[in-house]
């Protein structure tokens, strides 16, 4: 049977790359598609917001796990660390006294975008003010950019990632290498 | 107001990010209610003028259900919290 | 020649020429020029044609409220009519094309409507053109309609880029005059977050035009310090050429940018017009005021312009209005404008002042006091005026321009946008803004404040206030001494009595005073009334200039105050926005965001055509070469599942976990069959109601563990059934142990259908998939391809035929279709899209929302019998029980059949008693879906017919009047194959 | 000269009454246009009516013109509490249409639209009533069957309907996003006798139609309350004063539920923000009235040459008259994606009306389980073009006690009953329909 192999195709492959918008000068944004990699939505009973900690360590025996917040009680645990083949059940085994767990590895997809007019460029969809001390480093909202639902994460100064669901991912990239045609914009897939 | 709505759990947000559902005054008559209740519920509303409570909910946000207590002629808002949890925690 | 360029003097840059045309003539300008201003230089004074008279108009102001100088600029898509040429700024190749008049601006036919005007009068038409009752829409309303209307609007897409923009800070200042100026200095000082709007090319407002100095220096070059010092702070955000259109809830305000239309060569890497959001925890109105026209007969010959715009063309623009020039007022503003005119070495003829105390001139013009213009002569262009005195003869003065002032109108539109009336004041004879409220206040001029110090003093204090309530420690300016002229006293001369000719009111839609008190003597003297009735104040300029005139002279004819006529009502849009700066980047194709499955390359790869199913594209069917017709590719897809085996993309179904102790329980709710006894393993088919007892939407529910269900919905509901799920749990339920997340995009689902499917499945899954061992309805993980992907493997059925649908992440997709058409092709696998699928629904009478269509209860499907009648709860239990919803006469689901096979009939047909006249009364029903059956051999159909269940055999009529075709055809049952449902158990 | 006409064949109480023609106004505009009369009087109220009608707009002006000129009630007492047209009448879209599918609302709503095609002559008041046509589009199989259901529904009752396919839009709408739609347009229903009617004019001319039989029409006076004596309404509560009647007959649109509480009523109506909107004058540009199936935007122009157009309600529970940002937005890009030409027109102004949102998007003219109170409410974003039907079959239940023909499915028990009249099968959440 194992005649075959399957190979994983990321959500972003067909997308357009490379260079748009402006042309001199070197461009001053860059969009990444990174590695479709373990994510997985990590839900407590009803509201209880302020147990990550207790979350994380429930975690800790899988490897290294990002929390990023997701609303009341729910977050979006991700590891570029762990393998993929992760063994989930254990998971939720390991975290049944605190939360349930549900495989969103393939449902949601990463972008990563950086650059000087990063914020400028962002507010062009994302209606939360992104003034550098009202969204620090770390911050996460669950938001809109343009029409579309995404998860928002300033992860430095000048970069932040957007989490969104895998069927808008395309639409996704094409509107930010538009809003970012002005600044000059260099996108590609990370593997 | 209906520009800016405060979500207790995210803070500040667009009316775009909410869907809203109807008043918030009605509430489901336990299953053995006799017609009468249920009718009520499901269709009658006071619609007064002045202060209402609704259920909007955070669609593209927290994906929590709010009760918005708000003034219908000059779109105030007085208070928003989250309809399961209640104020508590807002 | 009359109007003509200064040899000195302005901010235009004179060694920077500028050639431009309009209607084909080629002009010169200079940068640093409006279109109008530039217009004027070249002395074409005549730059547009009223409404409804069609009488040729010259520009009146200088600014945003223009109702004259509307021209058409750009070609093709980028035609753009009605733009203010005050506003526009000029740019080389700049291309303008007068409106409203046929065959020329000069010369235009539609002019001999002045000579019917006693017949035009305000809201002639209501009593006019009703006979013969047949005319209207073929012969007087085309001629109205062609007759009004301004500019042409362009067939084309307009092929410019446009977006959008959100911006938050602590305080937005709206005008950027000296009022703004010094509020944006003292919050920006301060270190609060400031954007400043003006609509204007250059920050400044009336400095521009000022010529008092502000501590020795000059207004214009003094504003320039102060922006040169707001571009250096960081908090602080310039918004030239930026109007701020409204102010909505809260402190949400929309602006529109002009972000290139003003350029000959727009970079296409920039958008055109750029929409802000600004969402503002204070804001200071510091929006200037608009000086009034005086209402006096021939004020609107072309050359007859407000005094502060004879000003601001010469003074800014280095333009002469005309060689000689009077001025016409009822406040001290015009003696300004006859100083600096003199200082540019124009001949004021005469200053006319209707106040009878001469205000001390020092110029060299003749002041005449107590004196009213009454009349003014010239074709095309002003030649002359009449002037009455108090008690002597009329005087005949003859002048080329005449600035007229009739006081001065606080903007008071954007602070009255949300419902708050401004307040009069006899002292202004304006109305003045509301009260602050909400963190919106106003200063300067906007708040009657007429003096420079006192604008630069007001906008101090007012940001002061504003930002230290938000926390700052700001400190007021200094900015010197400051020149003044003395504030303008007025007497309010709202109507020249004794005019001669019309005297206008309002510009644009050609109302003169005789309307207004035509339409008192008729009843519509209610301020709101007169607006409607006369049309006044509702022209593209929303009676800027003209609302405050009209609300005066009813005053007079209604023997009221101005108070007590009150306003109309200020809205939204402060100046008109395009159309493409509010839809921003969402249009064509973007209009929506597109959502793809993760099969989409691969059914791309296969060949498929698409289809939209709300913002998903859907493969539909799959065309072989050859196949020249949608109906032959959908035929073979439907035989192949049929006898062989077939697989398609559902990974567009919604699809939520359910996790949590009470998961079971709360589904139990959800659905009106029963639930809570689903065995660990098990895929059920639910019905789940709305509260008032109709259908909702339907799907299969798995269970995978004690506490882990997997629901399915239609794509259509996805979005709104978790939501639903989530009312129900956090409002109606809160204690139940219950979550819900979406897995729709994590889930590539793939039906696998036909006789075959097993056979091409065990090649695939690891695990055990016997009759036995996974039986009809089985849920369950399983793993494939030797343990590559957990995947999830459910044996349910839309077609009818033995089949699976399989759930693998989505990453996945692609490689497990493509795996199983590899192991498939023994078999004959067949790929089939959404055509396919329906097809074998309707053949198995299985419902979708062309059936579940919000007004069915689940027996009018023949799914009476799923309702639980144990369960003491659950959504819509208590509704369904109301008498319109047990109505045995409702329509029931049936089945279709063409009598003579060869005839088919097509959804939305209704269904009529054979023998009966087609009427509301007869009609019974209608057909929801249909298909050709290749199975059959024929069409066929499920409808909704009254009674329909006690129907079967009965032979009726479709009746298709819109497509003018009436079929028999017989009831039956609403299935077409297998109707024991033998092969799903196989 | 013009006095004491005896229009409609039926006497008119005002004698200073002024019939308009061709020759009045041939012979007014002569004399400086100074003998025109006001076209309604401003009357003191009355202590009693045998009618009041609470509420000044297009319904309530509507029943109390036909009351008078078609049942003979003539002692009527119209109060409207701001200026007459200032709800709802004054400030629609101006769409005429009876493009309906159920039977509840079809037979209504043609009946309206027959009335209509004989209003201006009837009234004697130019309301310009302008039958361009009406169209729907559709972009996707089911949109389209739902269109022929609806379609057929209407040739079933004898209404004029046409199944339009692409090619046909092509000729008649060029402007139209054919080529690159995101949501490609298919085809449209076609009413051609729909269309649409100068706003402001039915209110007046409805106005001056019942003052000239003598109706008092009484601007500036709130309903503040009812008085109630068991079971029967004996008068209403005025800043001017007590008024008795003997029948009270509520016609307040966006405000239905408050004036129905002040008689102890509650309804099952919401009440909610709907904008629109009017462009800068433009020359004849769209000569149809049009409604985009892929979003919320429907249009059609003015004779002034405004682009009137409008979408969908502001979503939430409002007494405003005013809209949000973001639903100016939402109708606006949905209005460039059907004409991509829009993008460079501008758009004027907007505005916002209340809906009187039912629970099934329907409206109701009933008889309230008391024993004179009338209810005529419920019609979310459709009442204008029922304006003369709703006023005609509104007057017929007061004056007869007994629901007109068509009006007999758009009862207030209809709910509780369960027999809805739900054309998009919206459920019981008004600010779906
Ligand atoms: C933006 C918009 C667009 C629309 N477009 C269309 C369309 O294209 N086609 C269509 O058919 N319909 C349309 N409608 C709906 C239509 O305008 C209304 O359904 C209809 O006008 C309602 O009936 P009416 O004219 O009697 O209402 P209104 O004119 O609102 O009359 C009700 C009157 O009652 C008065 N009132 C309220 N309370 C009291 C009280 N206590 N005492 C005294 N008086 C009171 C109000 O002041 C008001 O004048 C639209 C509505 C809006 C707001
Ligand atoms: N002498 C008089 O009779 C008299 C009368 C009135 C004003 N004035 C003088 O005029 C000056 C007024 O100063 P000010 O600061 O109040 O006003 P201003 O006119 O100088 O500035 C207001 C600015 O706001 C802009 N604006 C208005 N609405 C806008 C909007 N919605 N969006 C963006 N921009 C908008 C205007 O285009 C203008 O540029 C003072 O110097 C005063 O002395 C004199
Ligand atoms: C069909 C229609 C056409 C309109 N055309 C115009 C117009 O050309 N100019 C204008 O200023 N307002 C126009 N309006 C809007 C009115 O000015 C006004 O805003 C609306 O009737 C609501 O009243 P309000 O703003 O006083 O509340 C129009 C309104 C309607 C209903
Ligand atoms: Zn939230």
């Amino acid at each position: 049977m194992s005649e075959y192999d399957l190979i994983p195709t990321p959500a972003l492959i067909t997308a357009p790359t490379g260079r748009f918008g402006k042309s001199d000068g070197a461009p001053e944004i860059s969009l990444i598609a990174c590695p479709e990699t373990v994510l997985l939505q990590i839900i407590t009973a009803s509201g209880r917001d302020k147990e990550d900690k207790a979350v994380l360590d429930a975690l800790e025996s899988f490897g290294s796990f990002e929390l990023r917040n997701a609303g009341p009680g729910q977050w979006f645990a991700l590891s570029d660390a762990v393998p993929k083949t992760l063994d989930l059940t254990a998971v939720e085994t390991a975290l049944a006294s605190i939360a349930d767990v549900v495989d969103q590895s393939s449902g949601r997809i990463r972008i990563a975008i950086e650059g000087r007019p990063v914020r400028d460029l962002l507010s062009k969809g994302i209606p939360i003010d992104l003034h550098t001390n009202e969204f620090t480093v770390g911050e996460t909202a669950t938001t809109l950019c343009g029409h579309l639902n995404v998860h928002l994460t300033r992860t430095a100064t000048n970069r932040y990632e957007i989490i969104v669901l895998r069927s808008y991912a395309l639409t996704l990239w094409e509107s930010l290498i538009e809003m970012g045609l002005e600044y000059g914009i260099d996108s590609k897939l990370q593997d | 107001m209906a520009s800016i709505i405060h979500c207790p759990h995210c803070g500040n947000r667009p009316r775009e990010e909410f869907t809203v559902r109807g008043s918030a005054d009605v509430t489901r008559p336990a299953p053995g209610a006799d017609e009468d209740a249920w009718f009520d519920y499901v269709y009658l509303r006071d619609n007064p003028i002045g202060r209402v409570r609704e259920y909007w909910h955070h669609s593209s946000g927290c994906r929590r259900w709010l009760i918005v207590e708000r003034n219908n002629t000059d779109h105030a808002v007085y208070q928003v919290t989250d309809a399961a949890i209640g104020e508590d925690r807002s | 020649m009359t109007a003509y360029r200064l040899k000195s003097g302005g901010l235009i840059d004179r060694d920077k020429p500028l050639s431009f045309t309009i209607d084909g003539i080629p002009l010169k300008g200079f940068a640093g020029d409006t279109l109008a201003s530039a217009l004027l230089a070249n002395d074409k004074l005549v730059m547009g044609r009223s409404f409804k008279y069609h009488r040729p108009r010259g520009v009146l102001t200088a600014g945003a409220a223009e109702p004259n100088a509307l021209v058409t600029l750009g070609h093709d898509g980028r035609t753009e009519p009605n733009c203010r040429a005050t506003m526009v700024e000029l740019h080389d190749g700049l291309d303008a094309v007068s409106q409203n008049r046929w065959p020329s601006l000069r010369f235009d036919i539609g002019a001999v409507n002045s000579l019917l005007s006693p017949l035009l009068g305000a809201g002639f038409y209501y009593k006019t053109f009703m006979w013969p009752a047949a005319f209207w829409e073929k012969i007087y309303e085309p001629l109205i309609r062609r007759a009004a209307g301004l500019g042409r609007a362009s067939h084309e897409a307009d092929p410019d880029r446009y977006e959008k923009r959100w911006a938050h800070c602590d305080l937005l200042i709206v005008g950027a005059g000296p009022t703004g100026l010094a509020a944006a200095i003292t919050a920006g000082r301060a270190g609060a977050r400031v954007i400043i709007a003006d609509e204007h090319t250059q920050p400044g407002g009336s400095m521009l035009s000022e010529t008092l100095e502000i501590n020795g220096i000059p207004a214009a070059a003094f504003a320039d310090g102060l922006i040169s010092e707001l571009r250096s702070m960081e908090n602080v955000t310039i918004l030239p050429r930026t109007t701020v259109f409204g102010w909505y809830d809260d402190r949400m305000f929309g602006a529109v940018e002009q972000v290139q239309k003003h350029l000959a060569d727009p970079d296409p890497n920039k958008p055109v017009e750029r929409l802000w959001r600004i969402a503002a925890r204070r804001c200071i109105v510091a929006a200037g005021s608009e000086e009034r026209p005086l209402v006096f007969g021939g004020n609107d010959r072309p050359g007859v312009m407000t005094a502060s715009a004879v000003r601001t063309y010469a003074n800014r623009f280095g333009v002469a209005p005309g060689k000689k020039v009077a001025l016409f007022g009822n406040n001290a503003s015009v003696y300004r404008t006859a100083r600096d005119l003199e200082k540019h070495g124009i001949d004021v003829a005469a200053i006319i002042d209707s106040r009878p105390d001469a205000f001390a001139y020092d110029g060299k013009a003749r002041v005449i006091s107590g004196a009213e213009v009454i009349a003014t002569d010239g074709s095309q262009r002003l030649k002359r005026l009449t002037v009455r005195h108090g008690n002597t003869d009329d005087e005949t003065i003859n002048v080329d321009a005449l600035g007229m002032s009739g006081g001065w109108s606080p903007t008071v539109s954007l602070v009255c946008q949300r419902g708050d009336k401004p307040v009069w004041s006899d002292a202004h004879a304006a109305f003045l803004p509301p009260p602050a409220r909400d963190g919106m206040v106003t200063g300067g001029s906007a708040a009657g404040i007429w003096t420079l110090s006192g604008c630069l003093q007001d906008g101090t204090n007012q940001a002061m206030d504003a930002v230290s309530d938000l926390g700052f420690k700001p400190k007021p300016p200094e900015f010197g001494t400051v020149e003044d002229d003395p504030a303008p006293a007025i007497t309010p001369l709202w109507y020249v009595a004794g005019s001669k000719g019309k005297a206008f009111v309002d510009f644009q839609n050609d109302v003169h005073a005789e309307d207004l008190g035509l339409a008192v003597k008729e009843g519509y003297g209610n301020v709101e009334h007169t607006k409607r009735y006369t049309t006044t104040g509702m022209a593209t300029d929303q009676g800027k200039l003209s609302n405050v005139n009209a609300i005066g002279i009813l005053s007079e004819v209604r023997g009221a105050s101005p108070p007590e006529i009150g306003t109309t009502t200020y809205r939204p849009f402060y100046t008109p926005v395009s159309f493409g700066a509010l839809a921003g980047a969402h249009r064509g194709k973007h209009f929506q965001p597109t959502r793809l499955s993760p099969l989409h390359a691969w059914a791309h790869k296969q060949g498929a055509e698409f289809v939209d199913v709300g913002q998903w594209y859907r493969s539909a069917w799959f065309p072989k070469a050859g196949e020249t017709h949608w109906r032959q590719s959908v035929d073979r897809e439907v035989l192949a599942v049929r006898n062989r085996v077939g697989i398609c993309d559902v990974s567009t179904l919604g699809k939520i976990e359910i996790t949590g102790s009470d998961a079971a329980a709360f589904l139990n709710r959800i659905y009106c069959n029963g639930f809570a006894k689903l065995p660990v393993g098990k895929a059920r088919y639910g019905l789940m109601l709305r509260e008032d007892g109709f259908v909702y939407d339907d799907g299969t529910t798995s269970r995978l563990g004690e506490n882990r269900f997997f629901m399915t919905t239609t794509t259509a509901l996805a979005a709104g059934v978790l939501s639903h799920l989530e009312f129900c749990q956090q409002v109606l339920w809160p204690d139940m142990d219950v979550r819900f997340t979406t897995q729709t995009d994590q889930w590539a689902q793939i039906a696998i259908a036909g006789p075959y499917a097993r056979d091409v499945l065990e090649r695939v899954v690891d695990d055990g998939i016997s009759n036995d061992a996974f039986p009809f309805m089985a849920a369950g993980a399983v793993t494939l391809a030797g343990g590559q992907v957990h995947a999830r493997l459910f044996r349910i059925s839309f077609s009818g035929e033995l089949a699976y649908e399989l759930a693998v992440p989505a990453t996945y997709g692609g490689a497990v279709a493509d795996l199983l058409m590899d192991v498939g092709k023994e078999f004959g696998i067949t790929p089939y899209g959404t055509e396919a699928m329906g097809v074998m629904r309707i053949e198995k009478g299985h419902v979708t929302h062309a059936e579940i269509n919000g007004t069915v209860v689940p027996d009018d499907l023949r799914m009476g019998r799923m309702v639980s009648q144990k369960k003491d709860d659950f959504i819509g239990r208590a509704m369904l029980k109301r008498d319109g919803l047990t109505d045995p006469n409702r329509p029931k689901l049936v089945g279709l059949m063409p009598i003579d096979i060869a005839d088919t009939f097509k959804n939305g047909s209704h269904i009529l008693n054979k023998g009966d006249a087609p009427s509301m009364a007869a009609d019974q029903g209608y057909v929801t879906s249909t298909c050709f059956s290749p199975t059959l051999g024929h069409g066929i159909g499920l409808a909704l017919v009254k009674r329909g269940t006690e129907r079967y055999g009965e032979d009726i009529i479709v009746w298709d009047a819109l497509r003018d075709t009436q079929t028999r055809a017989v009831i039956s049952a609403p299935v077409f194959v297998d109707p024991a449902n033998e092969k799903l158990h196989v | 000269m013009f006095n004491k006409a005896c229009h409609y064949g039926y006497l008119i109480i005002r004698d200073d009454f002024m019939r308009y023609s061709a020759l009045s106004i041939f012979l007014n505009a002569l004399r400086g246009n100074k003998d025109w009369t006001p076209v309604w009087r401003t009357p003191e109220p009355k202590k009693h009516y045998d009618v009041i009608i609470a509420g000044g707009g297009g319904h309530g002006l509507a029943t109390a013109y036909y009351l008078a000129k078609e049942f003979g009630v003539r002692n009527i007492g119209v109060l409207e509490k701001s200026y007459i047209g200032s709800g709802n009448v004054g400030r629609n879209t101006t769409i005429i249409r009876s493009n309906y599918l159920l039977e509840g609302n079809e037979p209504f709503y043609e009946f309206s639209l027959k009335l209509w095609e004989g209003l201006e002559q009837d009234f004697n008041f130019n309301a310009m009533v302008s039958q361009r046509g009406v169209i729907n589009l559709f972009h996707t199989d089911g949109q389209r069957d739902a269109a022929v259901r609806r379609g057929n529904a209407m040739r079933l009752h004898g209404v004029d309907a046409e199944l339009l396919d692409q090619a046909a839009l092509r000729e008649m709408l060029p402007f139209m996003d054919y080529d690159n739609a995101r949501f490609p347009i298919m085809g449209g229903l076609l009413q051609p006798r729909g269309g649409t009617v100068r706003h402001d004019a039915v209110a007046w001319g409805f106005a001056r139609g019942a003052d000239s039989f003598g109706v008092d029409i009484i601007q500036n006076c709130e309903m503040t309350g009812v008085r109630r004596e068991g079971d029967r309404i004996v008068g209403v509560e005025t800043p001017r004063g007590y008024i008795s009647c003997d029948k009270l007959a509520l016609c307040a649109a966006g405000h239905s539920s408050v004036v129905a509480e002040m008689a102890g009523l509650k309804l099952p109506i919401e009440s909610h923000v709907l904008q629109a909107f009017v462009s800068e004058g433009l020359k004849p540009f769209i000569d149809t009235v049009v409604t985009f199936g892929a979003g919320h935007f429907y249009v059609s122009q003015s004779d002034k040459g405004g682009l009137v157009f409008g979408g969908d309600i502001d979503g939430y529970n409002s007494y405003a008259r005013r809209g949000n940002l973001a639903t100016v937005e939402h109708v606006i890009e949905a209005g460039v994606a059907m004409i991509p030409a829009l993008s460079r027109i501008k758009v004027l102004r907007s505005w916002g009306g209340i809906m009187d949102m039912s629970m099934d998007g329907s409206p109701i003219i009933d008889k309230a389980p008391l024993e004179n109170l009338y209810v005529n409410a419920g019609w979310c974003y459709g009442g204008f073009k029922a304006t003369p039907a709703s006023g005609y079959c509104y007057a017929h239940l007061i004056a007869r006690d007994a629901p007109h023909p068509v009006a007999t499915l758009l009862r207030l028990d209809r709910f509780r009953r369960g027999y809805l009249v739900d054309e998009r099968g919206a459920g019981a959440q008004p600010n779906l329909h």
